[in-house]
């Protein structure tokens, strides 16, 4: 039986980055190949060379035994193969039907038949998408299905799936493994990458580890533990989320009561949110994105309006704006770095005054401290071994993981009382994770408060010393991460166990 | 870019200058006087008054021999760069120097007294202070005598008693035509309506703006008036064709040259009669002076009593009237009839 | 840019509002057109809603129009284009060139071509080049104006009708008259009756010898709204003013969609120039554009990038434009109005309990009120400005509730989606 | 080394993109039947002195223009309308010192406040419209500058007095005319003493910018808006601010002239320099330094353009080609400098972070 695909002698290089080294990758028809690896593994790399988005300097593809050379993703399409990509690919002003016909108008055009398709498609895997919804008014769960029945309605045979999980509740990825089973037993093809490691496991048929550009061996998902797979794909020994004594006192540092937001629809995002945070405490808020984690954050921080009380180190903040909540000591690691948090287009000593412009290390008296800046820039970047040739780089050329790192450095500067964290190591590879847990940690031994937000349980119950879950703009349910499993959480989230 | 800026002050329309008396200053060759030309924006060959100016320098290389240097203006130049012009064609040893427009005022009063050997006239042009030069010759002239005729000729020839004026935009220059059109217009009929529109109030566009010349006259003959007098530089195009639109017994007045001469063979049907301003006599009346060793100075007022305006008769469509005509005219020559400069 | 709160432009019931919509926009124009009547007979001018005052308006509106929907074309394909009047200028010439040598028919092609490469340098310098929008835009509106005063030197001078700056006398292209219906309907338009005459005068201005390219105009806008809207093609473009990198990874050629859009929109500019000179009026004068470029730019995003919303803000723009120059009764009977129509607003906005946007109308419109009674007439001086203050008080009254291409302006490179 | 040849370029890049526009203007010369060596030789002789004067003249009035558009720019505002805000200024303090209500230089200060308050006021209404009721700054400067123009029309018409057949203020006192410096003989003219504000508007634009916080959340929310407000930046005061100062800017425009040479507000009134300013900001890219050489540039060609129809009957307006083109093109030259810049830091990333070598290693599990 010919192989779906064969990948052979595959190099990618982008200027100074080696991404893909000589890569062989067979996989069989009908199976779940799974391919896992550090961040800039060169797992996206090599997927988009075979999508046809990058072209390699040299190696052969095969297509069912075919030798083929694309120069574009529509060649790609052509050959059976779909796509759904790291990071959505969806126009948000355009409706559910209009993003899954784009560029495939020839199948059933653009009308009634094309809608009916959609439809269909989404019936029959219980999709449940309404073809005519803008799709900036659908959840991320719904937009990653969204991207499927992309994929699907092109009638795609090889299906390259980069971390379609990665924004899933365990229910949600569920039911889409239920979903893959069921291609696969039609006959598909599919090749999936994922960071989580259990589900690479309860899924896959085959697994391929990639380290450094390369691939550097096979696993059997049969035999192979999580644990040793993952120091294939590190070279080394897994790091954990790692608790240690509790350090939370009985001060209080964050104080909310009553906070609520209600956005220009009139929907109540927060409901009466009421919760505290003692000093030298790690709070984790677990919740489907979307039930107002962002919401929560931004209105703390008051970059949206809401009503209700603050109380920040006893001091009634409620009323103040964003820049004065931070100088009061409030640490911010924002979800979105390259929205939030960084200057992408600035070196990275500026970078170190943004948010920070009232520490007097960056500013004095109005005037910026260009000295202290730097020096302060240096010090985060040895402390927080952040890569990079200098601080006059500019934020851009760093990679995601480094760029974390410096915000982390950043934003613990200058001893915050209270921390601010969204998704810290989303995206962020296993070596840098465990460091920022790490400053995370010191960090609260030495006093500080901590609101944790993450989409990663494992990360929420290691680093906690409580957990909240959100749920519909509202605090639902508490439990203790010594005694709770991802299950629990994932059920409390999705109010299966609201009663709780 | 937009709201640019063109300095043409002047209603001044298509003059009508065939291109047999085109200037080229190339082929002149004469032992005459030297005149330098500084034009306005656009220069020879607007169909304007820069093409009257030269008309009148052109007249002057044929009959006296003299030789020419031209410079035109550029849209929302400074101040310094209509010196500066001034002084190129000083230094070149023009003499005289014949600045077309009123923008050239202050340049000349700024530039004349360093060069004394020197004439320099400016047509429309005035002395913005109170030093005299005396070797300035600003050459002024009475539209409004010119417009009043036109004024008593559509008065005489309107069937609605109703006529109307769309000036290009709103300036002290411009209302010299509409309150001469208009006292015209009454003299011969004290009930007739006057309807009277801007293109623009003080937006030079207002003279480029064939289009809204032609919405304001299209306006006027909508609202019954079958007679329009324009003084909008580059818009009357618009006004002559909102008269070939409305049909038969419309009219359109031109201004500055006799613009039957250049218009199509549709428009010259609506064409009743144009105010003339005579630049190119001005012009040449300056050269001539200075050839003689007369030269001209101070103010000097080309009015009806020095041809210096008028009206034409090309097409013949008042004919009937011209003898009317030149009653008015005459009583105005001999001061029996005050015209107005301000509506 | 102002907050960082998600403005979802559309109500999430959207299926069922587009039932309704036909009926919804059908009674808006018959309360209007009721509301402009009333406004007529109560104050007596005439020409608020005459044929000729209609004629004007939609002529005026023509040219912005145009360059509305050439940016609308551009901005969807993900490219701003604030060389709109750079192409019109580059039309104007184009259009009376080839009129001259070959008629109104060639000339439309010209004015056509010759805004196309406004369009095609553009194109170059943003999509293959990937330059700011904005620079090229600016750069292209000062060379489209240096080089056309200068091929008009160089062309225009010897011509009959022509000069340095001018070419006129052009023949124009025809105009639709329908014999009996016209002028019937300029008859009734004249009795001054409450309403039939007014929807008369609409018929009548229609019917009365306008100028076929007011229809290709009209044809035009529904024709973008049908093309880029209900065809693969239109989504394929549209989708690279939104997110091209999705495009690319489903296999859209993105720089072939904003090289077509940014073209069309030039071709679009320089049919804007084209009416300008050869139905606005007929003929060509350097600088006539007087940046109505410009004006088309703002009436598309007044429009919210749509074409039916940028032909009514150009509608709207030309409209008091037009009766600016015809009637000075007309602008003051323009102020009761606004403040009858500010007070049908404050109304709806009272039903909505927007108590701010209520009372604010309501004041502003009790100050047009007191301003109509007191005053028999609007300064001359200040109708001419009524077009620009009208846009800005009903931007300034308006919800903005605007919503831009979401890659407009920003650059693109192939290759770098995922 | 690798310093110092993308120093080289980015002096190449402009140098190389003026030599195109020329090559370009000449080819549209040459085709139209005039002769470009006249054009390049007039363009490239040594301006004689009062040219020399003009120049420096004209520069600090666009580099005024330039600058005001360049704060908008700087955090994303499309100011277009330096235009109106410059007109209404140059009418407003022309008015001012008319009145001659105070005496001497402190008259001439007093006109440069309200200068500065009638820019920025016209200004202000764009930005307040923005940030209270959203509306676009492209749409409201557009139709505020047509509103200008004939508001200080109707104004001049209506209070102006007349002189010939045109209008103008009142004459500003001799006691609050400032003179300027002569550099060559009288007839050369002389450089506008209160164009030295172009200077301290550049240098504080300059430090502004760089070195304070303002500056800093300034070209902050230019860069990222959603960054600066996750910062503490107040957006909407920021968005004011940023117009009204834009607004003050081009207040002072025309003011160097005002003082030098005219002495009221008429005919000699310049237009045009708010959108000769957008260009200028544009080339410049929005930076102090650039946009001086930048202004400088396009009143050399400006001045030196007046001899093209006396010295070689070529017609002024193909300047205007050559200082579009010359946008355009340093624009061009500047991207690609900037994507080989781009390619050559992450040249450096990578190899400052450690050679990916990749060493394959044998697995079996
Ligand atoms: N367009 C690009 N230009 C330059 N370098 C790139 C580009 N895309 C990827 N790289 C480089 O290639 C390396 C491999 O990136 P790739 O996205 O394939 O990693 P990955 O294995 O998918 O990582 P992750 O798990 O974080 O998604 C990255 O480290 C990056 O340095
Ligand atoms: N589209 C791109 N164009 C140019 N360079 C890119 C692009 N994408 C990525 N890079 C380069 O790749 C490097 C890292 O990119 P990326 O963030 O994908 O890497 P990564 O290793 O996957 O990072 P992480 O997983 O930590 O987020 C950076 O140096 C960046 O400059
Ligand atoms: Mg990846
Ligand atoms: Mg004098």
């Amino acid at each position: 039986m010919t192989a779906a695909v064969e990948l052979a002698g595959i190099t990618k290089t982008f200027p100074g980055v080696v991404a893909n080294h000589d890569v062989d990758l067979t996989i069989d028809v009908g199976t779940v190949h799974a391919l896992v690896g550090e961040n800039g593994a060169g797992k996206s790399t090599l997927m988009k060379i075979l999508y046809g988005v990058q072209k390699p300097d040299s190696g052969t593809i095969r297509i069912n035994g075919e030798t083929v050379g694309f120069s574009s993703p529509s060649d790609a399409i052509a050959r059976g193969i779909g796509m759904v990509f790291q990071h959505f690919m969806l126009a948000d002003n355009l409706t559910v039907l209009e993003n899954v016909v784009l560029g495939a108008e020839k199948l059933h055009g653009t009308g009634a038949a094309a809608r009916s398709e959609v439809q269909a498609i989404s019936d029959r895997y219980g999709f449940g998408l309404d073809p005519d919804l803008l799709v900036e008014d659908l959840g991320v769960a719904a937009r990653q299905r969204l991207e499927i029945v992309k994929v699907l309605y092109r009638g795609a045979k090889i299906i390259i799936l980069d971390e379609p999980t990665a924004v899933l509740v365990p229910q949600e990825v569920d039911a889409l493994f239920e979903n893959l089973r069921g291609l696969k037993e039609q006959g598909h093809t599919l090749l999936f990458i994922s960071h989580k490691l259990d589900e690479v496991l309860a899924v896959a048929d085959a697994i391929t580890v990639m380290r450094r550009g390369t691939t550097v061996g096979d696993a059997e998902p049969g035999s192979v533990t999580k644990h040793q797979l993952a120091e294939l794909m590190v070279g080394s020994e897994l790091p954990e989320p790692q608790h240690g004594d509790s350090t939370v006192t009985d001060q209080v540092q964050l104080a909310v009561r009553d906070l609520t937001y209600v956005d220009s629809f009139g929907r109540t995002v927060l409901d009466s949110v009421t919760f505290d945070i003692h000093r030298g405490e790690i709070l984790g808020v677990a919740g489907v994105e979307g039930n107002g984690q962002t919401e929560l954050v931004e209105a703390l921080m008051a970059i949206r309006p809401s009503t209700g009380e603050i109380e920040l180190g006893g001091r009634a903040v409620t009323g103040w704006p964003t820049r004065r909540r931070r100088a009061a000591g409030i640490g911010y690691i924002p979800e979105d770095r390259h929205r939030h948090g960084l200057l992408l287009d600035s070196p990275l000593w500026e970078n170190r005054i943004l948010g920070h412009a009232y520490e007097q290390v960056a500013v004095r008296k109005g005037w910026i401290n260009r000295g202290g800046a730097r020096t302060d820039a240096e010090r985060i970047v040895t402390e927080y071994d952040v890569r990079t040739p200098g601080i006059d780089t500019t934020a851009r050329a760093l990679s995601g993981g480094n760029q974390q790192k410096f915000i982390v450095g950043r934003e613990l500067s200058g001893q915050p009382g209270l921390l601010i964290a969204s998704h810290p190591t989303r995206g962020v590879d296993v070596g840098a994770q465990a460091a920022i847990w790490e400053q995370m940690n010191e960090a609260r031994r030495a006093g500080l408060a901590v609101l944790l937000i993450s989409a990663d349980l494992d990360e929420l119950i290691g680093l906690s010393d409580r957990i909240q879950v959100m749920l519909r703009g509202r605090l639902v349910a508490e439990f203790d991460p010594r005694d709770v499993t991802p299950q629990d959480l994932g059920a409390a989230m999705t109010g299966a166990k609201e009663s709780a | 870019g937009c709201g640019s800026d063109d300095s043409s002050s002047d209603g001044g329309s298509d003059s009508g200058s065939e291109s047999s008396n085109a200037l080229d200053c190339t082929a002149a060759e004469g032992d005459g006087p030297a005149v330098g030309v500084a034009y306005d924006v656009g220069g020879q060959g607007d169909k304007s008054f820069n093409d009257a100016a030269a008309a009148g320098v052109a007249q002057a290389v044929d009959e006296l021999g003299a030789t020419c240097t031209e410079a035109e203006a550029q849209d929302g130049e400074p101040e310094s760069a209509r010196e500066d012009r001034l002084r190129q064609l000083a230094d070149a040893g023009n003499s005289p120097i014949l600045a077309v427009g009123f923008l050239y005022s202050e340049a000349v009063n700024a530039v004349a007294p360093d060069y004394p050997e020197i004439n320099f006239a400016v047509v429309d042009g005035f002395d913005p202070d109170d030093e005299p030069n005396d070797n300035v010759a600003y050459l002024g002239f009475a539209e409004e005598q010119g417009s009043f005729l036109v004024g008593a000729a559509a008065a005489l020839k309107t069937e609605a008693d109703h006529i109307g004026f769309v000036g290009g935009v709103n300036t002290d220059l411009i209302k010299k035509f509409e309150a001469g059109y208009v006292a015209g217009a009454t003299e011969v009929n004290p009930d007739i309506t006057v309807d009277v529109t801007y293109i623009e109030e003080s937006n030079t566009t207002g003279f480029n703006d064939p289009a809204g010349g032609q919405a304001a006259a299209t306006g006027m003959y909508d609202q019954g008036a079958d007679i329009i007098y324009h003084a909008s530089g580059g818009s009357g195009a618009g006004v002559f064709e909102a008269a070939v639109q409305a049909g038969e017994g419309m009219w359109a007045i031109g201004v500055d040259s006799d613009q039957y001469q250049t218009a199509s063979p549709d428009e010259q049907e609506h064409i009743l009669t144009s105010m003339l301003k005579r630049v190119d006599v001005a012009a040449f009346d300056a050269i001539e002076a200075v050839s003689n060793d007369e030269p001209l100075v101070s103010y000097q007022v080309y009015d009806l009593a020095a041809d210096g305006v008028g009206y034409s008769t090309s097409g013949g469509y008042v004919d009937d009237i011209s003898g009317d005509l030149d009653d008015y005219a005459q009583q105005i020559v001999d001061g029996e009839i005050e015209v107005p400069t301000a509506p | 840019m102002t907050t960082t709160a998600p403005e979802p432009t559309q109500s999430p019931d959207g299926r069922i509002a587009r039932l309704g919509r036909g009926y919804l926009w059908l009674l808006v124009t018959v309360g209007f057109l009721a509301i402009v009547s009333t406004v007529r007979v109560f104050s007596g001018a005439g020409q608020l809603n005459s044929v000729g005052t209609l004629q004007a308006a939609l002529i005026a509106t023509c040219p912005i129009l145009l360059a509305a929907l050439g940016g609308l074309w551009s901005e969807r394909s993900g490219v701003v284009n604030i060389g709109l009047e750079g192409g019109m200028i580059l039309g104007t010439w184009g259009a009376a060139y080839f009129t001259y040598f070959y008629g109104p028919w060639v000339g439309l092609i010209g004015a056509a071509l010759m805004g196309a490469l406004g369009g095609i340098l553009h194109a170059i310098a943003t999509v293959t080049f990937g330059v700011d929008h904005i620079v090229s835009g600016v750069a292209i509106n000062i060379i489209a104006a240096g080089a056309v005063s200068f091929l008009a030197e160089a062309y225009f001078r010897d011509l009959q009708g022509g000069g340095i700056k001018q070419l006129t006398g052009l023949d124009t292209p025809p105009r639709i008259e329908i014999p009996w219906l016209g002028e019937a309907a300029s008859d009734l338009a004249g009795q001054g009756w409450f309403f039939v005459s007014d929807l008369s005068a609409v018929v009548g201005a229609l019917t009365n010898g306008l100028s076929i390219m007011v229809y290709l105009v009209a044809g035009l806008v529904v024709l973008t709204w049908w093309v880029l809207w209900h065809t693969a093609f239109g989504l394929r473009l549209r989708s690279c003013g939104e997110n091209p990198q999705a495009a690319e990874t489903l296999g859209v050629n993105v720089y072939r969609y904003k090289y077509i859009g940014v073209v069309m929109s030039g071709v679009f500019a320089g049919l804007g120039g084209y009416m300008l000179v050869l139905v606005s009026s007929s003929g060509f004068v350097t600088g006539q554009t007087g940046g109505r470029g410009y004006i088309g730019l703002a009436a598309m995003i007044f429009g919210n990038w749509r074409p039916f919303g940028a032909a009514g803000a150009a509608t709207m723009f030309g409209y008091t434009d037009a009766m600016q120059l015809r009637s000075n009764d007309a602008v003051h009977a323009l102020l009761l109005l606004v403040a009858v129509l500010l007070f049908v607003f404050a109304i709806l906005r009272l039903r909505q309990g927007d108590r701010l946007n209520t009372s604010l109308y309501a004041i502003i419109g009790v100050a047009f009120l007191v301003w109509f009674f007191n005053s028999d007439s609007v300064p001359r001086e200040f109708a001419g400005m009524t077009p620009y203050v009208a846009t800005l008080l009903v931007l300034a009254l308006g919800t903005q509730r605007l919503r831009m291409p979401a890659a407009d302006g920003k650059p693109y490179k192939k290759g770098q989606a995922g | 080394m690798n310093r110092l040849r993308s120093f080289g370029l980015s002096l190449a890049a402009p140098l190389l993109a003026i030599a195109f526009s020329l090559v370009v203007t000449s080819i549209v010369i040459e085709i139209s039947g005039g002769s470009a060596s006249d054009f390049l030789a007039i363009i490239f002789s040594w301006p004689v002195d009062r040219l020399l004067v003009n120049i420096v003249n004209q520069t600090s009035l666009i580099y005024l223009s330039a600058l005001a558009a360049a704060v908008g720019f700087r955090m994303n505002l499309f100011n277009i309308g330096v235009e109106g805000q410059y007109r209404m200024a140059a009418y407003a303090a022309a008015v001012f010192a008319g009145a001659a209500i105070l005496p001497g230089a402190l008259n001439v200060l007093g006109a440069l406040i309200v200068a500065m308050a009638a820019g920025a006021a016209w200004a202000g209404i764009a930005g307040l419209l923005r940030v209270y009721r959203g509306v676009s700054e492209v749409i409201s400067t557009i139709m505020l500058n047509a509103i200008a123009i004939t508001l200080t029309g109707y104004m001049l018409n209506t209070y102006g007095t007349q002189v010939g057949d045109s209008r103008r203020t009142t004459e500003i006192p001799a006691s609050s005319q400032v003179p300027g410096w002569q550099p060559f003989e009288q007839s050369a003219g002389q450089v506008w003493t209160v164009g030295l504000l172009a200077v301290i508007a550049g240098v504080t634009f300059w430090l502004v910018l760089n070195r304070t916080r303002f500056g800093f959340d300034l070209r902050a929310t230019g860069q990222s808006p959603t960054a600066a407000i996750a910062s503490g930046v107040n957006n909407r005061r920021m968005t004011l601010l940023a117009m009204l100062i834009s607004g003050a800017i081009a207040g002072l425009v025309w003011m160097p002239s005002l003082f030098g040479s005219s002495h009221y507000y008429g005919s000699t009134f310049q237009t045009g320099l708010g959108f000769t300013g957008i260009a200028v900001a544009l080339l410049g890219r929005n930076k102090a330094l650039p946009i001086a050489f930048a202004a400088l540039l396009f009143a050399y060609l400006n001045e030196q353009s007046n001899r093209l129809t006396i010295e070689a009957g070529i017609s002024v307006e193909v300047i205007q080609i050559t200082q579009g083109v010359i946008v355009l093109a340093v624009v061009i030259a500047y991207e690609l400098v900037r994507r080989y810049r781009l390619r050559a830091e992450e040249r450096r990333v990578a190899q400052s972070s450690g050679p990916s070598s990749p060493s394959v290693e044998e697995v079996a599990v």
